[in-house]
């Protein structure tokens, strides 16, 4: 039996294969389409200090191997995810990790003391880079200053393990992963959504509400590698790698390349088993590949 | 009515037949849990491809189903790439389906008058509820089914296992009487019944919303399923939201087509079209 | 009859229908596979001022809906072009953008000084943006006060149009776009390709010798519109669309977010007709919907 | 030899023969002008799809030509989804394709003998070269074949038409001669004839590698049929570049494998295999 676990600080996964923020709801929706306890770990969906209602209609739009969403946060709210999600959540032997989104740094900061008590809780990701809110969101992601401040602001509040997302939707994506670094996560996720847009060529309206959308699925996974290997190459934290991953090659691609866990996100939307389904394979690869440790893959490129 | 959470099935495909020379079809599919567990109104969602692209699953309502048999059905014609692989199945193809999906049409006990509408394609949830109706029920049904043209009333055909009035209107006035199918509904509505009907109505998007203003004019129920695209199907995109004009929970504007629908009360829905 | 004709600057276009740098060699390959007068104008292969050999192979990976290349400017080199492919295009009646390529600003002023006395060339287009070169290329056009710096010193050596072709992987192109504008150009082009990596699991060897490489095709036309949008929302400068190109609709897309004019990539090496196809489709569809000047589809996004 | 510059064709399916249960493929092809205008070792790229995944058009070597009848014929095998796809031609289908590509074979006028050494797929064009030979000359042919096991020398049966003389040998041993196809062939390099024959060869990267070492080991001329991963096929996209050591031309450290090549001189190419 290969030894899947994985360590980020210390946060200790099962596994090292997640679901994706957003593409996953808040985990019961699947509860009869797939084994939750088999995952490595649920990311939530993003919880705001509010309830968030959304885009308008429409927020997705299929493309040739990926899809746009401008699903604008839409969320419960931290006090409804607390008394209505949680609970389900928390009986659950897989780890938890709350995503945590806001306009303001106050309101990332408030999210988190609230959650902070829940010990079902294992970890937060913090969401620097939603393409599809006017405020906050992306801007926290694009300006290394301000991933530094807002990371150190809630390091100092909570114990447990902060995981920081990026956008690939900037210059240099490892700027912001030392910026995080410095500012006291213990790992950075990548890539959250490039910015895409599409056109009804007949209504002449774009295909989304929002204009430009958030653009995921098989189609960004190239340049989520690309941004993952920048990462991996230039900074000392550890990265969980996220970006069209459908099946146990594409999660592997990310391994070698440096991630020492992956998110899947998109490929639940077609098959929410995506995830169980892949630590089952990774198994099988490690046992027929005399594989003892996941670590032996992690970062094994050939260069 | 949700029943059992959705549940993944591989389902053979009994038979794929074309109805109409305007590409309608009609596919079998062996799979007694979604035969058994659903209710009239829900949806299934096929994985059309096992390639990249087509991506995302494609949303049918269940047509018919037969219980003991084990079989349900879909309606539908070719629009996409994704409905153009479709046609390809043959008998004996194993097909991935999530389902069944979303709230389908509420049925009341003791109901006594249903007018069924149908807008083209949104025929086809409507034998399956024929099927419902008539189980719960001893409810006087009317069915109500506007299409283009004289090809597409291949699908009234599956209203004939029913003891039921139907009434067939084509646009171009190729058979059936001519013109939209809400000229003789308002007609019928306006010759007052003693017993006042619930109208089930689907369809495109401008076709419900004329819907909904009849239901509101003549103040009587009316339940209509919307469409949306969908990134899912079952509640974890958040991607297919319709707007809602009760607040009675709140600030919430918006509800989930997938799972708080596909079927609304006409009262509740802003829509669009 | 529509009147496709554009006007850049100084450039006149037949049509807006041009192919892209690198996707059609030097004109003379595909003579027997299209008619290259159909086509609004020929952009040529990166020409720099010595021969360039390129990079090592494996350099073209496939992906679904697109792929990553890393050819390295592999060229003749100025002489040779003027020698050997510019009396070809020269005999040609359609417009010849000369694509300029330098690891230094002063290697892009020798080009375009070399370039400048032939008639033939009826503009350049500077690439500012190729991922796929250790020095220069990228930087340029990654850095707003280089790329105005670069395009004034050759604004002001050339009468000729310059368009400045400009790189999706930043946070804002637009301020690159208004660097580009207050520099002296004329246009934009944009995108060149997306940075993106594969990994080959069975060797844990990257899918192309560079490692990262450049990600075209299909799978990048979101991204492309995106930036495009960008551009013509923030800056009054003429926008030329490229990315991921393949038929009509894409194009249509394009340009009713507001490019003047459109180029053919990765679909040349399909099928490369493509563009003269284009022309003919677009001359249809104007017609068929009562459309007397591309102007009247150029920016009319309903938003 | 270059003939006329690569047009595309829409060519129509004659056929589309399974030869071995291991999925190796004979499809024939209508089009006069690939047929009239090709010589041996040159390629066509084939639209194998309309879909945007796969992407671009799949090289495979010219197998063999009938000029009056107006055919060629591919010999290939499934490795992947193009050729999965290819599968599934049927007659009278209508391919894309490009061609003819590259520079194939060259013929010395007067040649007096040749070998031609074929490792797996890389027999495919061999039978276009023996018909290129026997026209140009009345050279003196042998075919030496190798394959990983029985089922592939279904491949050999496409000699049978011409008059020479053919060494089969299978890796696993399960036909013909056991082991590769190098053993019986250095043999017969070693019993020196009189003439000293021309070496052609196709076959995967290791095995060219080891030609080019038996060309130079017996100094006799070696001419080699290459495989690059290709953007285009027709110089475009130049991203199919071979490493050459004779650096006549100056700086030139490549050349393009679909322009150039794919057959080199075996003295000319630096290979990596
Ligand atoms: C709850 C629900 C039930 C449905 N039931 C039926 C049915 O019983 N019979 C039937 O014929 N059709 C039904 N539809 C519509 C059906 O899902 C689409 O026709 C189908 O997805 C088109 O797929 P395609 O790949 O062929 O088309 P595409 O190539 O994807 O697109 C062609 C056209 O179809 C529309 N479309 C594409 N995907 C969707 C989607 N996910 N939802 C809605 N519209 C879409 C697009 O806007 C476009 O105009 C239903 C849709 C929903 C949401
Ligand atoms: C000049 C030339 C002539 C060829 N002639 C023949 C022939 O006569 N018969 C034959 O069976 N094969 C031939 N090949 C190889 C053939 O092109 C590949 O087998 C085919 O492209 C695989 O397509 P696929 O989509 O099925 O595989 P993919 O799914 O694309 O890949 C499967 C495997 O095939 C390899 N491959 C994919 N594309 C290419 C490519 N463009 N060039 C080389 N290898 C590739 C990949 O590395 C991978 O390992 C030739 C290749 C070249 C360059
Ligand atoms: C419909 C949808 C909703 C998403 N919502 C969120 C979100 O709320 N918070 C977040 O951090 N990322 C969100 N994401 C981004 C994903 O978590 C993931 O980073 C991205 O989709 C790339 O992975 P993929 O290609 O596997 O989908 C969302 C993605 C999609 C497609
Ligand atoms: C094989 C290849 C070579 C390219 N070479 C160049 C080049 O020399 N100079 C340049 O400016 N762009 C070059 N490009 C970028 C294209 O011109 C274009 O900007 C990009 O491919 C996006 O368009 P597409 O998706 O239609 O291919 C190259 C692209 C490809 C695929
Ligand atoms: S379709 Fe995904 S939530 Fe409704
Ligand atoms: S395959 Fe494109 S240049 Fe050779």
């Amino acid at each position: 039996m290969a030894d899947l676990s994985v360590s980020i600080g210390k946060l200790k996964l099962k596994n090292p294969v997640l679901v994706a923020s957003g593409t996953f709801g808040y985990g019961q929706e699947s509860r009869a389409l797939t084994d939750l306890n088999a995952l490595g770990g649920i990311v939530t969906k993003s919880v705001t200090l509010k309830r968030r209602d959304g885009n308008p209609p429409p927020r997705i739009f299929e493309l040739p191997a990926g899809m746009l969403n401008s699903i604008g946060l839409a969320n419960v709210g931290v006090d409804t995810f607390i008394s209505e999600k949680l609970p389900f959540l928390s009986e659950l032997s897989t780890a938890i990790i709350a995503n945590v989104a806001g306009s303001t740094p106050e309101e990332y900061l408030q999210v988190i003391e609230k959650l902070d008590e829940h010990d079902s809780i294992s970890a937060y990701e913090l969401n620097f880079s939603c393409p599809n809110v006017k405020q906050g969101g992306l801007a926290f992601s694009q300006d290394p200053k301000v991933t530094q401040q807002v990371t150190r602001m809630l390091r100092d509040i909570t114990e447990k393990p902060l995981i920081a997302k990026l956008t690939p939707n900037i210059t240099r994506v490892s700027e912001i992963a030392q910026a995080a670094k410095d500012g006291g996560a213990d790992a950075v996720s990548l890539i959250n959504t490039l910015v895409g847009m599409a056109v009804n060529t007949q209504t002449r309206k774009p295909q989304v509400h929002t204009v430009t959308a958030g653009y995921s699925g098989p189609a960004v996974k190239p340049v989520a590698l690309a941004k993952v290997f920048e990462v991996v190459q230039n900074v000392d934290i550890p990265v969980v790698g996220i970006g069209g991953i459908m099946n146990l090659n594409d999660a592997l691609e990310f391994f070698i390349t440096g991630a020492c866990a992956v998110q899947v996100g998109t490929a639940n939307f077609i098959d929410p088993s995506t995830g169980e389904k892949m630590v089952g394979g990774l198994n099988d690869y490690c046992n027929g590949n005399g594989i003892d440790a996941i670590s032996e893959i992690v970062g094994s490129l050939k260069l | 009515m949700i029943c059992s959470p959705p549940k993944s099935h591989d389902c053979i495909v009994l038979s794929n037949k074309r109805l109409s020379e305007n590409s309608i079809y009609l596919t079998r599919l062996h799979c007694p849990d979604i035969a058994q567990n659903s209710s009239s109104g829900q949806f299934v969602n096929i994985k059309v491809s096992n390639e990249l692209s087509p991506l995302l699953r494609r949303p049918f309502s269940i047509c018919k189903v037969d219980k003991a048999e084990g079989w349900f059905e879909v309606l539908w014609q070719i629009v996409g790439r994704g409905t153009t692989l479709m046609a390809g199945y043959k008998v004996d193809d194993v097909i991935n389906i999530i389902g069944p999906l979303g709230h389908g049409f509420h049925i009341k006990s003791g109901i006594e008058s249903a007018i069924l509408v149908g807008g083209g394609l949104g025929i086809a949830p409507l034998p399956f509820l024929c099927q419902d109706i008539l189980e719960k029920s001893s409810a006087n049904i009317a069915v109500y089914v506007g299409v283009r043209t004289k090809a597409d009333l291949a699908m009234a055909e599956l209203f004939n296992d029913f003891d039921i009035n139907i009434i067939q209107c084509t646009e171009d006035g190729s058979a059936g009487i001519q013109g939209y199918v809400t000229k003789p509904l308002i007609e019928k509505l306006a010759s007052k019944s003693s017993v006042p009907p619930v109208l089930f109505s689907c369809g495109p998007e401008v076709f419900l919303k004329r819907m909904v203003d009849i239901s509101s004019e003549f103040d009587v129920e009316g339940q209509i399923s919307v469409e949306s695209v969908m990134g899912c199907g079952f509640g974890i995109c958040v991607g297919c939201p319709v707007e809602v004009q009760d607040y009675a929970e709140g600030e919430r504007k918006y509800k989930l087509t997938c799972i708080d629908g596909p079927v609304f009360d006409s009262r509740e829905v802003l829509l669009v079209g």
